[in-house]
């Protein structure tokens, strides 16, 4: 399956991401979801960068909490807009999990 | 005269929950309390950002922009107008890779004296221990 | 005996907190306490009548109208209400509403303050 | 052009799951996908009329009215709103109201669904 | 006539959130969802608990009892009655120390023939793969 | 001071624990906060229960989620009413935090 999921917290209270295994994956940052794409703990990226994934943050969400583009600590992590979540949903992907 | 003291302890970002700017409204709300009150009792309001909750204090928040809501941002500017206490911990900026330059600081346009001060955690401790009662949001 | 202030906040319906709040406040009335109990965030909506007691979802308003008829004081925040489309009109009797600085003046005389914040 | 199913379960008012939904169908709409849009939970709070718009609160009717003007689909968890003192009486005007079927009905020939759940 | 295959996935625990509850009634009102569709057209629906979802199915929850509540367990016997696939991951019941002993399995007194399936995570994927669309709480 | 402090997850979002050094610490388990008393997580008690405090779990919610005094994994966690909650607010504590 190809599956895209939505994450919209920072301190995670499910490992679900550890254990979905979908021929494809991409993580939508959404929401609080959006500080694993710019804030670093202690130094270090966030681990849910970690995963063989497309990343995407959403960029109301990014500028809702203060940053912009350029905070995005990550190039693999791409900006996008609500239109471009329906196109990945509709195109990209088959099913979707909100985490 | 008697006066309470409250502590207003924010510990989680906002946004997805109401609760860190209900603690500033709620905060706020301390500058009208007295006609609750005998004359001379006060009910003050001390609030202190720590752990993610110090990623409230973010500044060029655009939540006006995007969601058509006030930012957290604007209720501490709002916080500081009104010359409450503002601590923000310093340890967990630093954890987070912040720095007194990302975060709001005054409130200048508004003409507010008060400023967020930055400051270690035991200082917080210390607000807490100084407090009739802790809030914890 | 002593005065409890007890504030709930922006929590789930289905996260019990309203549920836990209405105990407390029961058992501490029980040991002769005087109990504020101010409801701000979706915590006000323990505050209008008429929700329908279904067995799958927690209904507050027999267990708070009996603590309310022995002296409990329960507050709802007006602007957290209206804002969610809870007027006077629909608010149950005995509730009342006003300002967030409510909460506040009653902490003033408070021995004990618990708030219910949370996610 | 397809259809999008977007489920908006128990979650605060403060949480903007309510706003993402409302921003995600008007996008989807946009593109000129049709879109059903199913409160239940909590969520169902944005059905009903006369929530006051304050800059301080979420405010979804102006919004929701104009989508639903354009075609959203929006219906509302039946049971989920009565529990909650929400009547037939005070939801808003073209939100309709139904059993928890109606969402996997809708799902039956939807190109796909987000559900949002969540805390 | 086709079929829509819907998987109900609870990832964490309940009477915190509605949710875990909310996914057990929706996924029961797919006995009713006909009246929706075209005859012989289907939406099913499978439900699996997962990570710390495992809770759920604890046995002897006395919600009635305490919080005049129906309980999350009578909800997935209602399922089972109603001849619903209900999974529940083995490595996670591990993980919390729990066995089959510890969680509801059937609903004999309300004559269920289905039982409740302990699986290892991987039937769980092949559940999700089969699935149309998938429903994460 | 002495602060008796409520906790009411099981997976924790906030660290704040962690820092609080009052006088006297009191942790009483409520709402799944309760798992902490009668779940282990491969085999590890929750390192929640290694605070030097004393701790409490609400015999309604351990009950309301199938458990009943004698599943809680370590004796020293005290079973307690609500009336009991009162009791310790107001004569063992002085202040409160619901974590």
């Amino acid at each position: 399956m190809k599956l895209v999921a939505f994450v919209s917290d920072y301190r995670m209270t499910v490992d679900t991401l550890d254990r979905l295994k979908p021929e494809k994956l991409g993580i939508i940052l959404v929401q609080n979801g959006v500080y694993h794409a710019t804030v670093k703990d202690k130094g270090n990226p966030s681990p849910l960068l970690d995963y063989s994934a497309d990343y995407y943050v959403l960029k109301d969400d990014l500028e809702t909490r203060g940053y912009t583009a350029s905070d995005v600590v990550n190039s693999k992590v791409k900006v996008i807009s609500f239109g471009d979540i329906v196109d990945l949903m509709f195109n990209d992907y088959d099913k979707s999990a909100w985490i | 005269m008697a006066t309470t003291k409250l502590g207003f302890i924010v510990q989680r970002p906002g946004y997805k929950s109401e609760n860190p700017k209900l603690a500033l409204t709620h905060a706020i709300a301390s500058q009208s309390v007295e006609i609750y009150l005998n004359e001379g009792d006060l009910v003050t309001a001390d609030i202190a950002f720590i752990g993610e909750g110090v990623l409230n204090c973010k500044k060029d928040q655009k939540a006006m922009e995007t969601y058509d809501l006030s930012s957290t941002e604007s209720h501490i500017k709002m916080a500081l107008l009104l010359d409450l206490n503002v601590l923000v911990c310093r340890e967990d900026l630093e954890r987070y890779g912040m720095t007194e330059n990302d975060i709001v600081i005054d409130a200048e346009e508004f003409g507010a004296d008060m400023t967020v001060k930055v400051v270690p955690y035991a200082e917080i401790t210390k607000m807490m221990e100084e407090m009739n009662h802790l809030l914890f949001f | 005996m002593g005065k409890l202030t007890i504030g709930c906040f922006a929590s789930l319906v289905g996260s019990l907190n309203l549920d836990f709040a209405v105990k407390l406040s029961a058992a501490a009335m029980e040991k002769g306490h005087k109990v504020d109990l101010w409801v701000s965030g979706n915590g006000t909506m323990i505050s209008i009548e008429e929700q329908r007691p279904f067995k799958d979802y927690s209904s507050l308003e027999k267990p708070l109208k009996e603590l309310m008829d022995k002296g409990l004081n329960v507050t709802a925040c007006e602007a957290c209400a209206e804002a969610r489309g809870y007027h006077d009109s629909n608010t149950l009797k005995g509730v009342k509403r006003f300002s967030m600085d409510w909460y506040l003046g009653s902490t003033f005389d408070a021995d004990r303050v618990l708030h219910i914040g949370g996610e």
